[in-house]
């Protein structure tokens, strides 16, 4: 079977399973393709040479690498933006299109922009539209929509897909599974190591799926299936295949992803076995369709089959070209010459090969332009002429017919993880390419990104890394193996296959449509420093990320600024190796969120639940459309009945021990030695720098046993601080955070003892017996509770902290038990506003990142005699400063006026001296009441100052003593 | 009118027949040994320093070392976000005057720095964060800037890619709306700042680090560098990622901890997103690049290091927020990540002025707002070393601030800020 | 409820708090110390045992588990018969069955076996009390691990595999011996593992903070769906340690 | 990921970690001049090179030191806080007047 026009019959493509058929889409057109096709190949293999256009010239593109490096091949597949054709395998009904086109993609109106070429050097956009702001004001949105490639799909509110994530662990992990790898995950697992092999390809093999190493071709296969098969016979091998490693962090942390998982592999050790890659020529047209690697030529033939043209002429500078040619010849694809830009063509196996089939070789020349056929779609021949010198040719130019045309004349060695890690390149003048220098510890490099290009040499120098790193791990196994003899690097890299041409269209980044001239053009503008040009120019920063500029682009300002190549390095490379989805890097959303025992409870009637610190909490009970009528009623319930409210999320801490009141004392501002056991106690925090963080109350069971509350986003760092501060002091305490073993209710309102009787047999809950601030351990309705007589809303109320798990039964049976009083749950936006009428803070709302306890007017809470609490030193200072702003409650002088929001200014004149924290229409006084800062001339009680609220209207609010509601607190203490 | 449309500059470049190179950077000069003015440091800062000292006060016997390439460190490393949406006054009055300088750059260079006004919004994910967004709002509109706290609906009309679910962790509630908040190209800046300052006589010397400071009776006379010792005046350090390590050789120390924030980009996609989103509970911020290219960023790493070395958890947490705020962009590509490093102060506004060395000035404690506040940096530190006194924009700034207890206190503002 | 058992476990004091889940699972619920406890799910169509012999998660939140911490701790235990081992972040097993988990020197989490009676903690709580005058002997202080931390149990061979994909922390039976502890992340939550295998099936304890488990649940279950995972019993549980 | 070896619970990654910044011990609140608090309070090494740091585990809240390169990240040594925390800290009662009586 042979979908498609240039299908060759096998054994031509080893990848694609010729009994599967696959039809997708291109650009609307139907196109069949066997399973294991990608979307190149079975473009190519059905004619359509055409993949993408350009970024800027809107020039046409085709396969370049046949290896996902370059994004010639960037196409859209569905929502899927910016895809590697030549990587993606296509899939039944798979809808692909074109990118970064106007009108259509065959006749894209942006390929006129190459028309102004000339107009546009380099950096032109720094150049021009600046001159009036109404220049670039019309320009800045013609420039903007010139940009991007793929389109994100923007039609979506979802997540496309399931991603997750998966943590390997391994002794040794081999990256890259080509000769060098096998071979070095082979020496790894000689002893009981466990190895990861991971590669990118449908099977292992590397460049031995593809490549020619012989006269006939079989070397590399043959090779193949015998490491592939000592592979799967090591059970201590695991093998990761058609999965690509993304980057190399700390401490052998390796992003390994395969379909739509990301694994993180830990390894003990890591081998690099990453290969290298090809590098292009730099001649007239050499970026268009026909023009590629004749490493991707290959890959078309032997992987997929395919016939990547009908009549080549192949550049090379060395042996692999050769190769290269004799695959066409098996494919039956005519090759009308060999130009060698070398002068001297070695003869050996392969050059003689092609000699014997009666291929021309033309010795000393390059190609000098590749002839662009119609709307340039693919070219149809080639201009070859001699080399004169570096960079420079001679007169004599040869008209070659052709359709193809293959790039062999060197590569740069597939350094991106080795950079990652923080590895050393040098410039190695006989080989002419970098070379990993010096390898961080636990990293060891094999293959030919390490310079071993024989294949001999390549198998010896991933013995050698698969040995190293085994032991490197702790598994030493038999005696160390040597290292290759002859690597085999020189002759396989020409040092300046750079042939600008005249009349431009001579691509060095491919990416960014950089011609020659463009980072001639950089340098003269100063940027003569690779980094510099890479910026300026944009050179490199393309998706393929400098893949196949970065090499060339140090050469040419090395020669450019006469500055040796031993002194300068390729730019940083930088993660990811080859781009990664964000959902892969998303994965699975882990975002805990907490539940109170109560929460189906509240959920039932109807609660509305909001976010606090990690927490969910009943904001009000009943619909929103309701809100403004459910709070007052709320409000109204507790001051007039009797409310319950889920205080669950309060903070809790046991602080036990012989020194726990010394403990208490230091990190809170007021004095605990004396406090009685039984009894409540409020607890202000302040940090070193005398600065409010918390606040909550302090009960003592027990002469060694305080039980600690704190605000339910300041409970951890309390925690965490308390420990902190003890590691340092040693005081013989110990502190447990009991947060979430605890749920806790406040029943509140007049009639709370009432209903709290009912259910808490064997407590006397009288006013003498049980006091305001008064505190017990007992049993509710059953339940072992903390009882304390303490709350935040200023009428009778109970504290009640039980063991969750039984939290909810202790809801339900308050519930019922105030059923005859009317017992309503309330929320926290009514509690706010009840504390509110009590003139309470709520630390980190009424106080903000540099409160003072002076500035919050807290004077009362410090302890003055206390040896030490953190934050008293500062405290000291900032109170010999002069206050500039003070907290105060305020009511309004107009009862007409609006209630300003949290947060609107308090300005003197038109400086800005505070601002409005907290501020309600109380439902209890029918007023409005707040707290604000205002500067502290104006702090005493009947000061009057302004609020700036909406639309800069000002307001004048009247400094109150508070609290507002009930200012006796006679209700909270009946 | 008509004229001014056209790109008029570009057509030198298509008629002739040879490319006129404007160069940009002047080749590098010996260096001297003495100098009117040495500024350690050759980023934005620094640049802009010795362009306005040139410019206003007719300083031009100026020297730059920078210790690598010119504007390679974190000039080179920012996500190029401009805005004055500040909570304190100060801080409010500093980035608006630094606003209005970038708006006239590109005139004032003769050279597109591509200054984008794209509108800035900090969403609003809690109760809280809605509280500070209306602090900020009314800040910035007493003081003449312009931002207001919208709600969903707004928030929906003006960026409707924005998933405004309210069924998530983190529901958007509200944002702070500005919509001066601009992107421009941060290397073109440092650009037209060194061609601005060489061209009126300053000298910038790269690969040329500083080892040492030289100073005598707590005066500064000049600092030591691999190429020699260079005598001045003047000394000015801006060297953020390493300003602990320089002061350290000029004998003091900082309230400044140096801390990575990395940064990460998307292959490029047709620009779909005009806006620049910043969430503080999500730790995420993003604009889309006049390339095309998503930037996106979080807050600082959780630790301190002198490294520009990248992770993997950043990506992790900042992409699986991202898909929060735009749950489509799942299939959308990350091509590369990078880091620079920020001075962290303890109440996220900078260290200013005058230091105790006499004579040495210091600019530094940028945080994660060195880029967005290079024009007036540049401009009031010119000021402050020209005069010996402190610019009125920067005298909040001081470096005595903190154990006086006078803290500018921003952090409120940020949790993640850029 | 679809729970074809008569015990609500709303009618109980002590309740798992993801008794909704488990009832909606079609859980049979039993009394254990005060709670329901998912018993079997009779509805299911293939052996409870199978599917936790690859991959199975059971909630035992409501059985007796408990703790102390403080100066004194172990050498209180010590004295109360149990027997601790010297290494922190160990499990020890008790006679009867329950587990003394060392977390850190002075902080033992104590789980009863599958069977529940609260024998062992319960004598233990009843035991300690403030001794009467200062200076008073070091012997720890009791935590509210009952309430603080929810219990799952994971089991089955694929159960360290489903692990890797919530936690970085290498639980593969080679590389994580029995009685190991892990104190660490466990999708972003803080959490404690501990390898206790039932009879020859490789099992963990999961214990996390009970406001959360909710959210833990479901995200086990959605890792281990992909490994044929499965909600089991205790009695499955107890089968399979017999 | 960086691994951080835990005195207590081992070689776990660096995210289950808090970061608690450079130890500096407290010197004596009572005795120290203004000036010299805020100093000790606000000012930073700021190291770059081998600092000795607080470091919290997260899931244990277990608290303890590190001495860590600030330059390349390497982490050298990992110990409890009793290390170098020995002793009981005690703070002197205070003089009768303070200057926070004086605001």
């Amino acid at each position: 079977m042979m979908a498609g026009v240039n299908r060759l019959p096998a054994p031509f493509g080893a990848w694609i399973d010729r009994t599967e058929k696959i039809a997708f889409t291109f650009e609307g057109k139907e196109i069949e393709g066997f399973r294991g096709d990608t979307i190149a190949s079975a473009l190519l293999a059905n004619g359509q040479t055409m993949i993408s256009r350009s970024f800027k010239y809107h020039r046409p593109r085709s396969v370049l690498t046949m290896a996902g490096q370059d994004s010639n091949t960037l196409v859209q597949v569905g929502d899927e933006p910016n895809c590697l054709a030549d990587k993606r395998r296509i899939e039944p009904g798979l809808k692909v299109e074109g990118q970064n086109y106007v009108g259509s993609f065959e006749d894209d109106k942006g390929r006129f922009t190459e028309l102004v070429e000339r107009f546009l050097p380099v950096g032109f956009y720094y150049k021009s539209f600046h001159e009036q702001k109404t220049s670039w004001k019309a320009w800045e949105p013609i420039i903007r929509r010139m940009a991007g490639l793929g389109k994100a799909d923007l039609a979506a509110d979802f997540h496309h897909s399931y991603y997750d994530k998966q943590y390997l662990f391994a002794d040794v992990a081999v990256i890259g599974g080509g000769p060098a790898g096998m071979v070095a995950a082979l020496a790894a697992a000689g002893g009981s190591a466990e190895v990861i092999l991971i590669d990118e390809g449908a099977e292992l093999g590397g460049s031995l799926c593809y490549a020619r190493f012989n006269a006939d071709g079989t070397h590399g296969s043959l090779t193949r299936a015998e490491l592939d098969a000592a592979i799967r016979a090591k059970r201590n091998i695991r093998v990761l295949d058609g999965a690509v490693c993304t980057g190399l962090f700390s401490d052998n942390w390796l992003p390994v992803i395969k379909d739509n998982r990301l694994y993180k592999l830990r390894a003990k050790a890591i081998v690099a076995a990453t290969g290298s890659i090809e590098q292009p020529s730099v001649f007239r047209n050499n970026d268009l369709p026909g023009v590629m690697f004749a490493s991707a030529a290959q890959r078309l033939i032997r992987l997929y089959g395919v016939r990547p043209g009908h009549r080549a002429v192949v550049l090379a500078a060395n042996d692999d070209g050769y190769g290269a040619a004799l695959d066409l010849l098996d494919a039956g694809i005519a090759v009308t010459a060999m130009a060698d830009l070398r002068r001297e063509v070695p003869s050996n196996e392969l050059t003689r090969s092609v000699r014997r089939a009666g291929v021309e070789i033309i010795a000393g020349h390059a190609i000098r332009e590749a002839i662009a056929g119609p709307g340039k779609a693919r070219i149809t021949g080639a201009i070859a002429a001699p080399v004169a010198g570096e960079g420079t040719l001679a007169a004599g130019d040869r008209r070659l017919e052709c359709d193809l045309i293959l790039m062999a004349v060197g590569y740069s060695p597939a350094g991106q993880l080795l950079h990652h890690a923080g590895t050393r390149f040098a410039y190695d003048g006989a080989s002419h390419m970098y070379r990993p220098d010096a390898l961080p510890p636990h990293l060891f490099a094999a293959g030919s990104v390490n310079q071993a290009y024989a294949l001999d040499a390549a198998l010896a120098d991933g013995r050698r890394a698969g040995w190293l790193a085994a032991r490197d791990a702790g598994f030493s196994a038999g005696a160390e193996p040597p290292a290759p003899a002859d690597p085999g690097a020189v002759g396989v890299t020409h040092p300046w296959p750079i042939f600008p041409h005249d009349k431009g269209m001579d691509f060095v980044d491919f990416d960014e449509d950089l011609k020659y001239k463009d980072l001639i053009n950089g340098i003269a503008d100063g940027y003569d420093n690779v980094e510099l040009l890479k910026r300026y120019s944009t050179v490199g920063m393309g998706p393929s990320q400098g893949k196949h500029s970065a090499v060339a682009a140090v050469r040419i300002v090395a020669r450019e600024t006469g500055e040796s190549l031993d002194r300068m390095s390729v730019t940083t490379q930088r993660p990811p190796y080859t781009p990664e989805k964000f959902g892969h890097m998303a994965g699975r959303v882990f975002e805990p969120g907490r539940r109170t025992a109560m929460h189906h409870r509240h959920l039932e009637l109807g609660a509305q639940m909001m976010p606090a610190g990690m927490w969910w909490r009943p904001a009000y009970y009943g619909p929103k459309s309701e809100r403004d009528k459910t709070i007052p009623a709320e409000v109204t319930v507790v001051r007039n009945n009797v409310g319950l409210i889920d205080v669950s999320t309060l903070g809790g801490l046991d602080v036990r021990g012989p020194d726990a009141a010394e403990f208490l004392n230091r990190m809170y501002t007021f004095s605990y030695a004396k406090q009685q056991v039984g009894r409540c106690r409020y607890v202000l925090m302040t940090d070193n720098a005398g600065v409010v963080t918390d606040d909550g109350v302090a009960v003592r069971f027990h002469d060694e046993h305080f039980y600690v509350t704190a605000t339910t986003s300041g409970v951890d760092v309390v925690y965490r601080q308390m420990l902190w501060w003890n590691a340092q002091w040693r005081l013989d305490v110990d502190v447990a955070n009991v947060t979430a073993a605890y749920a806790g209710v406040n029943i509140a309102g007049p009639k709370s003892r009432a209903v709290l009787q009912r259910v808490c047999d064997g407590v006397d809950l009288s006013a003498q017996a049980f006091p305001y601030m008064g505190a017990a351990m007992a049993e509710v309705a059953g339940i072992p509770a903390r009882i304390m007589r303490v709350g935040f809303v200023g009428e009778l109320g109970y504290e009640i902290h039980v063991p969750a798990s039984q939290g909810e039964a202790l809801w339900d049976a308050l519930m019922a038990a105030g059923g005859q009083e009317g017992i309503r749950p309330f929320g926290v936006e009514a509690q706010r506003v009840l504390r509110l009428e009590k003139g309470h803070i709520i630390v980190s709302q009424d106080t903000d990142g540099l409160t003072s306890v002076w500035e919050a007017d807290m004077a009362w809470a410090v302890a003055k005699t206390k040896p030490f609490f953190v934050g008293g030193r500062s405290a000291e200072i900032q109170a010999k400063t002069p206050l500039t702003r003070k907290l105060v409650g305020f009511t309004m002088a107009n009862d007409a006026d609006p209630c300003p929001e949290e947060c609107h200014l308090v300005l003197k004149g038109e400086e800005i001296v505070g601002r409005v924290t907290s501020a309600v229409r109380s439902p209890s006084l029918n007023k409005v009441v707040g707290l604000a800062y205002v500067h502290p001339s104006d702090g005493e009680p009947g000061k009057q100052f302004d609020i700036k609220v909406a639309g800069g209207r000002r307001i004048i609010g009247v400094v109150t003593k508070h609290p507002f509601y009930d200012p006796e607190n006679k209700r909270q203490e009946m | 009118m008509v004229p001014a449309l056209l790109p008029y500059k570009l057509l030198p470049y298509g008629f002739r027949r040879k490319y006129r190179p404007q160069r940009f950077i002047p080749k590098q000069k010996d260096l001297k040994s003495t100098y009117d003015v040495v500024i350690i440091g050759g980023g934005g800062h620094a640049l802009a320093c010795a362009y306005y000292l040139a410019r206003d006060h007719g300083i031009t016997d100026v020297c730059i070392l920078e210790k690598g390439y010119l504007a390679g460190g974190n000039t080179a490393r920012n996500t190029a976000i401009i805005r004055s949406n500040y909570l304190t006054p100060e801080g409010v009055r500093f980035y608006e005057q630094s606003l209005k300088l970038y708006r006239d750059l590109s005139q004032d260079f003769d050279f597109n720095i591509l200054y984008s006004e794209r509108g800035h919004f900090t969403l609003a994910h809690t109760d809280a964060a809605v509280r500070t967004s209306r602090w900020r709002a009314e800040v910035n509109k007493q003081l003449g800037v312009d931002s207001e706290l919208i709600f969903p609906d707004e928030i929906h009309r003006l960026c409707p890619h924005l998933s405004m679910s309210d069924h998530v962790r983190y529901p958007i509630l509200g944002a702070l709306y500005h919509p001066p908040g601009s992107i421009a190209r941060h290397d073109a800046v440092a650009w037209g700042y060194a061609r601005g300052a060489t061209a009126l006589g300053a000298e910038v010397h790269q690969q040329t680090p500083v080892s040492g400071i030289l100073i005598e009776n707590g005066t500064v006379k000049g600092v030591e560098t691999p190429r020699g010792r260079v005598y001045a005046n003047k000394v000015m350090q801006a060297v953020a990622g390493s300003t602990s390590v320089v002061a350290k050789m000029a004998g003091f120390r900082l309230p400044i901890r140096t801390i990575p924030l990395q940064a990460c980009v998307s292959v490029p996609l047709k620009p779909f997103l005009d806006q620049i989103i910043v969430s503080g509970s999500l730790h995420v911020y993003v604009s889309q690049s006049s390339r095309g290219e998503l930037v996106m960023g979080g807050s600082t790493d959780p630790y301190g290091l002198y490294s520009t070395r990248s992770t993997l958890d950043f990506k992790e947490g900042l992409l699986g927020h991202m898909l929060e705020l735009l749950p489509m962009l799942g299939e959308v590509k990350i091509l590369r990540q990078w880091a620079g490093m920020a001075d962290m102060t303890p109440d996220f506004s900078p260290v200013m002025g005058l230091t105790p060395v006499k004579n040495y000035y210091i600019d530094s404690g940028w945080g994660t707002w060195g880029f967005k506040a290079t024009p007036v940096c540049g401009m009031t530190m010119a000021h402050t070393i020209a005069t010996d006194t402190p610019h009125d924009l920067i005298k909040p700034f001081y470096l005595d601030r903190f154990v006086d207890y006078a803290q500018v206190g921003e952090k409120g503002a940020a949790s993640v800020g850029h | 409820m679809a729970s074809p058992t008569n015990l609500d476990p709303a009618t109980l004091r002590r309740r798992s708090f993801i008794y909704r889940k488990l009832a909606m699972a079609g859980a049979e619920f039993a009394e254990v110390n005060g709670g329901a406890v998912a018993v079997r799910y009779p509805a299911r169509g293939e052996a409870e045992t199978a599917i936790a012999r690859r991959m199975g998660l059971a909630d035992l939140s409501v059985l007796p588990h408990g703790g102390f911490k403080g100066r004194g701790t172990v050498e209180w235990l010590t004295a109360q018969g149990l027997e601790i081992g010297a290494d922190s972040n160990k499990a020890y097993a008790q006679a009867d069955g329950e587990l003394a988990a060392r977390l850190a020197p002075t902080e033992i989490f104590l789980l009863d076996s599958l069977l529940g009676t609260g024998r062992l903690i319960n004598k233990l709580n009843n035991a300690w009390q403030w001794a009467a005058a200062a200076p008073r002997p070091q012997q720890g202080y009791p935590t509210p691990r009952q309430d603080s931390h929810a219990w799952f149990m994971v089991t089955g061979e694929r159960s360290a595999e489903m692990f890797a994909k919530i936690c970085g922390v290498d639980l593969r039976p080679r590389h994580c011996p029995a009685g190991t502890i892990a104190q660490t992340s466990v999708a972003k939550m803080s959490a404690t593992i501990i390898r206790a295998d039932l009879g020859g099936t490789l099992a963990y304890h999961l214990l996390a903070d009970i406001a959360s488990a909710e959210y833990l649940w479901m995200c086990v279950e959605d890792a281990a769906a992909e490994y044929d995972g499965g909600i089991v019993g205790l009695a499955a549980l107890r089968a399979l340690q017999s | 990921m960086k691994l951080m070896n835990c005195p207590l619970n081992g070689p776990r990654n660096i995210s289950e970690f808090a970061w608690g910044g450079e130890v500096k011990p407290m010197p004596d609140p009572a005795t120290l001049g203004d000036r010299a608090w805020g100093d000790w309070l606000f000012l930073e090494n700021n190291e770059a090179g081998v600092v000795r740091e607080w470091w919290c585990h997260v899931p244990t809240s277990f608290w303890f030191i590190a001495e860590r390169n600030t330059v390349t990240d390497d982490i050298l040594r990992t110990y409890p806080a009793g290390d170098i925390f020995k002793e009981r800290v005690n703070f002197a009662p205070k003089p009768k007047t303070t200057g926070a009586e004086k605001k």
